[in-house]
């Protein structure tokens, strides 16, 4: 059997194959360049961006937790100036998406960075309304649908014609309610979920691990709400989701988007395995010659009800 | 491309109720390996726990490199647990090492506790450079380890011990200020608990002394690419948020911020 | 060094110890009672009750995942009179504190299963509003502070001045305001969390495992976020939280309790160790002995900031 | 008391790429261990994966039991992995096993796929209670396993395969029939996938005679108290929910509700 199709198209955004990086967990490419050959990768989210330089949070920033893990980097990165100056030109030298992830603490901010990166030479925009780790801004405006709905219009004003993606938080009464808040103020993608928030405690010391107390819980742990929450959003949108929440194997890939995922996204189980990207496009790609599915996009939404 | 490696051990030893060491084989395709550089252990090949553990190098040999482990929590018991022959995926050598192209004579290697492990490899690799051996100030909570390894690398080893139990009662830096007061010294290359990384600093820099420290921060991707393991590092006038794992783990003490 | 008291008061439910066994996951206590001695436990949780003997969902009701497992049982229970007169009798054997987990479709049967529940021999009701298994009622009651006023206010009222504890579900945006609602509405305590939603797909058969779809996740993977809830929960509520989600040894107890938790349940970890109950509370014995802590109230709430 | 124990591996089999046995010691300790029954394995020490996986008793001798097992996920390529020498925790003997109390000697054993192994040690104990052989028709879907081992305990086995590599090619409700057809018979007891318990039953049914069926279902306690692995089971004209673990994980077929 020749290879199957593994390109995707997410309203707008193509990607020559599903397999992106989440957000934070692959800076802006540069390190895991030298474990995995980022051609291979459908698309890369940057580090989360601001309009000025961000230090970020005090160290402790990441505490393990049961096949999961805290952090709290609080969206330390160079700037969005930076970005498009320096870290533009490096990831365009690759076949890979760039997406830019965008954060701000008002809406003007949102406003003002998604204008400036949407005439930069990115792909798409990933509107971050669910970072835990920053005081102001983040998920204050991803759990509460009114205000989903007016910061992705702001922002879908701000930014032209370019892909629109908004990224969800887990910590929500109702994905459903947000998901479709977004979907209403213009999205043209969704990419979710970003992290449940947790805490944990050193018996020993009796303070927190992080630093700043409570953080955003990743990996394996948060797979099962992750897939039940793209599941139910791809119930009632009609735009293309990106899902993410600790996948980890090609296995986790199909679930998800059997689940109803477009495209999927892999976050800390690079850290795990540096090479996990290309490992899961080769498993993938091998599941699917196997099972005689000649196109991607055949499996997704396809769970059985 | 970079990989991660299946290694087997080759072989293990019991140093104290709390230390162990693991001789690990060294693949021909691995990069050369830097004193103070570090690697990401799996701790089980199960898949938990999840995140990988940053161990330092403590000795490298042609075709071998040993660690050397204090247990800490269940991910060092697992390590711990493992038997000659089993195999264990690293990540690595990550991590930049102690800066010893300018290396001077002059200088002097502080360790304290399980930090006296990054720092053999450094007396190590300096004997070798300089074909003399390098004071080496080792400060230990009670009962020494390691030392019979440690002494092939230094003839000048001195000991402190909190509890007195052997060696000068006390910390290893009233060890440390004799020699600066009594010689003119280069640079002092530390590892060791925060708190003596510190002190050391502190010391050195009454003395005008360079200090390079092996400095420790929780760590997730282990490659610089995920920010959770920053140190507050001074770059002129300004402060930064540095990685451990990728622009350390040694630093020299001028640009370290302790209190943030 | 004698003994330490580990005796607790949660706000007029007084336990001889502070480990007590998570509703559900230990039945009425008689299948673990061949592998420990009930005397042992706090206080037992019992299988949640409703009105009329309930079927339950279909099968599979269980999923594993990371750390953790999805159930879906659904409320299998024989009913409120069955449990009084065939399994009440059976519990007062021991010396052990009967809370009765109450289940209810609308806020009057709520309040007709808490009345009848108050008069019978047991020392707590355990209102229940989070269950996620069941298609009217249970969560949705859990997730709006608004309902969660109305249901606790009604079973308040309906259950004399017998002991009142509200089950909290962690499926909200703000567990605090939930919290408070509950508070405000008369609870004399609080107990959480119940279940995280979550769903696995069995990527052959393309569909999920649970029968009923979506189950509730449990374990330990689940334990940041149960910790951060009680951690925000404590920091504003005046009542006593019994601190649930993925507690399998006396390290998570002491984390659980400098959190906030005036008391602990052990859930899911009953299925991996049938003893460990009687474990932790050996474990946590001997940590108190060696810090020098005399009385397990002295951590509760001592998390340092 | 009750306890779970940390049980050594005696030895080790590998009976074909997808099936292999383990042998356990046998606690002094440990209750009787009835045909039908299970035990709930934890995969690995460190505590993942969380739940244990259920496990047939496959043949029990005087102070040890053996255990086969089919891989399938990750649970049970651990325990595959695990090498003799090494212990394995398990909780049971629980279930009730085939009910045996009337056992009548014109009965049939049938088995399917990993579902021989339950049977296998019921062959063995019927044939020590009644001095004679039962007849077992086991149903595979290619290469039959274990039959050295299951010879011993009966002389009347035949085989069905649905890809006809050996024994008569078909499921085992063809060779069950001729049975029925040529005698009376009391009792099929019958372990083995969904589908054939099914058809076991059907066909019984038919005939008049009594099943018994092994039933599977996820678990989580493995004891009675968590209510998740319930098959649908009619009392009366009730159908209730009853659970496999404890209250099975035998049933008469005319208990069970197929199609819920
Ligand atoms: C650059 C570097 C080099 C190190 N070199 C050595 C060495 O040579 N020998 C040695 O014994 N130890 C060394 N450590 C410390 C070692 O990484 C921890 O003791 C170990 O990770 C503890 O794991 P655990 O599962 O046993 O403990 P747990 O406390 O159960 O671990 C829980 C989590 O916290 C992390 N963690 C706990 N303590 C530390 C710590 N001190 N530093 C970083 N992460 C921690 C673990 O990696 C894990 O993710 C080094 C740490 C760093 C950062
Ligand atoms: C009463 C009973 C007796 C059994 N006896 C045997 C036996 O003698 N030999 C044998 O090889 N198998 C037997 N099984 C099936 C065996 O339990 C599963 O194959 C095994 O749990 C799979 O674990 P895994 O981690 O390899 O698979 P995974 O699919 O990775 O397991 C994921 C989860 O699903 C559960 N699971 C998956 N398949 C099954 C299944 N068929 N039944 C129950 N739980 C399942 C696992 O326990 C685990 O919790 C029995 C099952 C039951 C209920
Ligand atoms: C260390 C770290 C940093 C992260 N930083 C960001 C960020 O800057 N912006 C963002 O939208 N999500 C961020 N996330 C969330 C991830 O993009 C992703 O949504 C989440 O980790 C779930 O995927 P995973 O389980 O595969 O890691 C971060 C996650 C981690 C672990
Ligand atoms: C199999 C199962 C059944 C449960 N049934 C109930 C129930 O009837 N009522 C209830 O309030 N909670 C129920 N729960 C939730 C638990 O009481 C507890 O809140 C949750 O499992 C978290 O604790 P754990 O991680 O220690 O299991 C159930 C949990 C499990 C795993
Ligand atoms: S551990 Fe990821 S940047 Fe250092
Ligand atoms: S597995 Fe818990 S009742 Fe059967």
């Amino acid at each position: 059997m020749s290879n199957p199709i593994m390109k995707v198209d997410l309203n707008g955004l193509v990607l020559h194959n599903p397999i992106t990086v989440a957000s934070g967990t692959f800076g802006f490419g540069r390190e895991y360049a030298e474990y995995v050959d980022l051609n291979d990768i459908g698309g890369i989210m940057v580090k989360g961006l601001t309009l000025k330089p961000r230090a970020g949070n005090p160290s402790p920033r990441v505490a393990e937790t049961p096949m999961g893990m805290l952090n709290s980097v609080g969206l330390q990165n160079p700037g969005i100036e930076y970005f498009i100056e320096h870290e533009i030109p490096y990831l365009r030298q690759f076949n890979t998406a760039i997406i830019a992830n965008i954060n701000g603490t008002n809406i003007e901010e949102y406003c003002e960075i998604a204008e400036i990166t949407s005439k930069a030479d990115v792909d798409s925009l990933e509107l971050n309304i669910s970072c835990p780790n920053v005081k102001a801004g983040g998920l204050a405006f991803g759990t509460d649908p009114n205000m989903v709905y007016k910061v992705t219009k702001a922002v879908r004003e701000a930014s032209g014609n370019k892909h629109l993606i908004v990224k969800l938080s887990p910590n929500v009464k109702d994905i459903k309610e947000i998901a479709l808040a977004a979907e209403e103020a213009g999205a043209d993608c969704l990419s979710m979920i970003n992290t449940l928030t947790g805490m944990v405690i050193d018996i020993n010391s009796r303070t927190p691990i992080l630093a700043r107390g409570i953080g955003g819980m990743s990996g394996p742990a948060v797979k099962p709400v992750a897939v039940r929450m793209v599941y139910e959003t791809a119930g009632v949108v009609k735009i293309p989701i990106i899902g993410m929440g600790g996948i980890s194997n090609y296995k986790d890939v199909v679930e998800f988007m059997l689940a109803g995922a477009g495209a999927i996204s892999i976050g800390t189980a690079n850290f795990v395995d540096p090479r996990v990207t290309k490992r899961v496009l080769n498993d993938l790609t091998s599941y699917l010659k196997s099972n005689n599915i000649d196109n991607i996009n055949d499996i997704v939404g396809k769970v059985i009800r | 491309m970079k990989k991660t490696y299946d290694l087997k051990i080759m072989d293990r030893e019991v140093l104290s109720q709390e230390v162990f060491k693991i001789l690990l084989e060294k693949p021909a395709d691995m990069p050369e390996i830097i004193p103070g550089q570090f690697f990401g252990l799996k701790a089980d090949d199960n898949g938990y726990p999840l995140l990988r553990r940053p161990i330092s190098v403590s000795r490298v040999d042609a075709n071998s490199f040993e660690l050397t482990i204090k247990l800490v929590g269940q991910g060092t018991e697992l390590i711990y647990n493992k038997k000659i022959g089993e195999t264990i995926n690293v990540l690595g050598p990550v991590g930049n090492g102690f800066y010893l192209e300018e290396a001077k004579k002059n200088s002097i290697i502080v360790g304290g506790g399980i930090g006296i492990s990054p720092v053999k490899e450094l007396a190590r690799v300096l004997k070798n450079k300089f074909n003399d051996d390098f004071p080496v100030l080792l400060g230990f909570r009670d009962e020494p380890f390691d030392l019979e390894d440690f002494s092939l690398y230094s003839s000048k080893i001195e000991i402190a011990t909190e509890s007195g139990i052997t060696g000068t009662k006390g910390y290893v830096t009233t060890l440390l200020e004799e020699h600066l007061k009594e010689n003119e010294i280069d640079t002092v290359y530390v590892c060791g608990p925060h708190v003596m990384l510190k002190a050391v600093k502190l010391l050195c820099d009454r003395y005008n002394v360079t200090t390079q420290l092996l400095m420790e921060e929780r760590m997730a991707c282990g490659i610089g690419a995920c920010l959770v393991c920053t140190c507050a590092i001074k770059e002129g006038t300004e402060i930064k948020n540095k990685r451990v794992c990728k622009d350390g783990p040694v630093f020299y003490g001028s640009e370290v911020v302790f209190d943030v």
